[in-house]
């Protein structure tokens, strides 16, 4: 399915793995849970709630400016967080990492304040029609404000970009193209490296929604040469409420602030605000000091199992699902792209996607059905939402074999 | 039968299950029987969309009582819109306003009725409701 | 100090209470730490910590239209958790409370939404020349985007308003007031009822920064009327990275969506998106689920204490402070009003606050020095900032003790 | 002394003493001791902000040296900035500018140098290495 080349990698021990999370053992129904909703968020192992338990018994704080030990502890962990979420990506610089609320705040940053410097009447900005609605919304909102226009690459019947289209769509008055590197409805895997290229060509930049890459495929935002790139902690075994918006200096450094507030400046009077450097300047407010902090040691978990390992993994993972799946008479998948990742989605015969879910479910199996934000998708291939079963790599194929079976059995029920 | 006579009839079928399979497939038997509403009735104004599933809902007062007729996309929504529908459908406007329905949550169902899942059950028994306040007052 | 009628309430067990707050335990620079920053942020008691661990190892999940069990759990845990708040706040409906990153988060969201729907050129915003800079920048930075004007209601030597002036500022072409309920570089308690009355008479919006209040005094929304109320979790012992802002209904419905993405809408396509109803539609994308849920793990353990309770203690304990550092010879108070709450602010001859900070630091007594983010404060005073000693119920006389001797001990080395 | 002597030096001075209050003490003294700048440089633009306290500095190079003097509103920053000044001025643009600040760590001030302190202190060397920086491409 996927055309990559696999690289050797050491095998994981999967059942080791399992038990760094404890929600994996938690029975639902009685049984065993066999948790595919990954896409929607990831579970936490046990070193992550350690850090955050350790965080709030011994050090918890408010971060810079403060004088005292406890301040200072504080302030010292979490700019080391930021210092590792830089390397995670390969940012050039510490202060091109902006801790956020999520992917949709980061977004939402980068529509607004690059949107109030950048985007004037006539001027369009270029998504895609496989986005999440976090990569929507925030678009046509400041489209609508500053009178610029929303275009939109197409995708075909397989779930893939129509990359001809995106090359017309590619005019000097596009001012920046925002697009997902991973759908999470479709799997599909888009060509980000060529997208970027090309928009560089036409001096404009490109926002990669990752929000569905980070915890599945190395990300090297220089290498990419991305102008933005954000992401949620919660999706890669971090903890809710805490994102990051990576974004180059240069740009950075052009936007206006984004929240005003305690942190985010220099120097206020009623008359004149000077506002602070990177990349304070858009963290207002008191940040999510646990937050950032514990991100910091999801990704140290991640590196630590090593990222290019739980690719390999994955993808093992999901063909071996991918086979099993095709071969349920009257399933179909929704998006068949030749490069996938993370999830799959599909429907039965005409069995409604709620029903499925609520088969599943009671036999234990959480998979997510819907459009899952992207409504744009269901209308396209004109179905009310898919069934998505979403991978991590402390999945196990007795988990797929579980699944299969409970399709198996809510067909029997439903048909 | 009054509104919680209907209910405590469906507790008591379905204290006859002894699995959740045999539950939902009595459910979802409800659900495939019969159309629930008339397909001019299927239409724009009527529909309740929820996050996931549809529901339409269609209403008729006559001789001071409510009747409705509906149905949902989804089969096992389908089958509690018809049990709500048994429930309510023929009694008084007043009835109807006031009703406190528990049977979902008595056989288990509860989490359709959860307001974020927004799956349509709860938004078509808060517009039964509606209807059942609008005529009430009529009535005064 | 106080000029209110102390209420008899329950004494409080303040030794049996610090066992509950792990933190507190936790020595620094091998000696008992005296934690009186808690304006800045307050420990977090065991029961929140459990709580914390309990979500992320038995229910962690994604909320809203999940048809699993586990989001099933976590999405009526976390609205559970909405219910919580708006009863601690007697708010009038549920929906009237948002989710938010914390105070700075909730105001940006109110000056954004609010002043795109009803600033325009030749308005004006009426603050204090107290409050926080996350209550004036946010509110520059929209002027500036409407072409409104920033009022300031000027304070008096003691740190009070100049109500007197309030009321000149009060014309027609105030949009919206807001203001601070206490001070958090003076510890002032401002009149808001009367604030909001007066405002309310001229048929004008107030908005209250509650970020100094909430865990201190009992608040009621409905009482007060206030149209906007705003908090961080993180300062009534929940966890930070989660903030709440209570707005009227019939305000928020008036306003347009502050970020887009996923929850927040109710359809999207290209051509068209309609929003959610409230409270979603001002909550873009995964919400900190473990944010919510445990704030208000904190909230019921206040209220278990009891808010009233807390008022008494906290009381007794800063006119005790208050009393002993008074005796102490060339400190002079930096804001003594009436009325106050929290905190005391005070500066030691010409000591820079940094060097009493730093000399405090080492005696494990951490205060905050600086300017507090209210720097027209310290312009006001001509001071380079203040040493703020910052009071929570689980503060103890002996700690005031010891920082009375700190300061002693501190003078004799740098005088 | 080179750089490293002079630093040296300092940690061998600090070694003596027994407890944080001596330290802090024979700091403050430095502090206190002399004027570390001439009052018409204490001007505008030799400032630097940091959020708690302010720095001054001046510089100037003669016969292939830099010569420091700088000052602090804060009497312990300012007894660290006047050992700096002591490890950096009079001191070649190229040492300068590679100097490796390792005393301030050693002597357990570490923290005046975190970059969220921002206390000028940390400004202040940034600001003495440009120079060396400068200097030292004019030299080329
Ligand atoms: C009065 C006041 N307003 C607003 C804030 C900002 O709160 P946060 O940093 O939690 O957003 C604070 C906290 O420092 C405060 O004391
Ligand atoms: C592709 C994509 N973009 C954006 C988001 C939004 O992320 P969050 O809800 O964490 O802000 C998601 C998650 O649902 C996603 O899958």
């Amino acid at each position: 399915m996927t055309k990559r080349a696999v690289i050797p990698d050491p095998v994981l021990d999967i059942e080791q793995i399992r038990k760094d999370f404890p929600l994996l053992q938690t029975p639902v129904y009685g049984k065993p849970l066999v948790y595919l909703d990954n896409a929607a968020t990831t579970q936490k192992p046990q070193v992550v709630l350690e850090s955050l338990y350790n965080y709030y018994t011994r050090y918890n704080s408010n971060v810079h400016r403060g004088v005292h030990f406890l301040s200072q502890q504080a302030t010292e962990a979490y700019e080391q967080a930021r210092k590792k979420v830089a390397g995670f990506i390969n940012a050039r610089h510490e202060h091109e990492i902006i801790f956020t609320k999520g992917t949709t705040n980061s977004i939402n940053l980068v529509a607004s304040s690059f949107g109030k410097k950048f985007l004037q009447p006539g001027d369009e900005v270029l998504i895609s029609a496989m986005e999440h609605h976090s990569n929507i919304v925030p678009w046509q909102m400041i489209c609508e404000e500053r009178g610029a226009a929303l275009k939109v690459i197409p995708i075909n019947e397989q779930g893939e970009l129509r990359m001809e289209a995106f090359d017309e769509l590619l005019t000097g008055k596009v001012k920046i193209v925002a697009v997902t590197y991973i759908s999470n409805s479709l799997g599909t895997v888009n060509p980000i490296a060529e997208i970027i290229n090309k928009a560089h060509a036409a001096g404009i930049p490109v926002l990669i929604d990752g929000a569905q890459a980070i915890q599945h495929v190395p990300i090297d935002v220089r290498e990419l040469d991305a102008d933005f790139f954000a992401f949620s902690g919660h999706k890669i075994y971090g903890p809710t409420g805490v994102g990051i918006l990576y974004g180059k200096e240069e740009w950075l450094n052009e936007m206006p602030p984004y929240e005003g507030g305690g942190d985010m400046i220099k120097n206020v009077t009623f008359a004149k605000t000077t506002y602070n450097e990177l990349p304070f300047k858009f963290e207002a407010g008191t940040p999510d000091i646990a937050g950032g902090i514990v991100l910091g040691t999801a990704l140290d978990y991640v590196q630590q199992i090593g990222i290019t390992a739980i690719r390999r993994a994955e993808e093992e993972l999901i063909q071996y699902a991918y086979n099993r799946l095709s071969a349920i008479s009257s399933l179909r998948f929704i998006g068949d792209a030749g490069h996938r990742s993370g999830a799959i989605s599909f429907l039965v015969g005409d069995i409604h996607p709620f029903d499925m879910g609520e088969i599943l479910d009671k036999q234990s199996i959480a998979v997510r059905t819907g459009h899952h934000c992207t409504q744009p998708v269901m209308d396209f291939f004109n179905i009310p939402g898919t069934v998505r079963a979403s991978f991590a790599f402390y999945n196990t194929r007795s988990e797929v074999d579980l699944l299969v079976e409970g399709i198996e059995k809510a067909k029997r029920m439903l048909m | 039968m009054t509104i919680k006579e209907q209910q405590d009839a469906i507790i008591e079928d379905f204290s006859f299950f002894t699995d959740w399979t045999e539950k939902y497939e009595y459910i979802i038997q409800l659900g495939k029987d019969l159309p629930l509403i008339e397909e001019q009735y299927k239409r724009d104004e009527n529909l309740i969309k929820g996050c996931q599933s549809r529901v339409w809902l269609h209403a008729e007062y006559k001789d001071g009582k409510i009747y409705f007729t509906a149905d949902s996309d989804a089969v096992i929504t389908k089958g509690l819109v018809s049990m709500v529908v048994r429930v309510l459908s023929g009694q008084s406007p007043k009835d109807i306003a006031e009703a406190d329905l528990y049977f979902v949550d008595a056989i288990g169902l509860k989490s359709h009725l959860s307001p974020t899942r927004s799956n349509g059950l709860l938004a078509m028994l808060k517009q039964m409701k509606m209807y059942g306040m609008a005529l009430k007052s009529r009535e005064l």
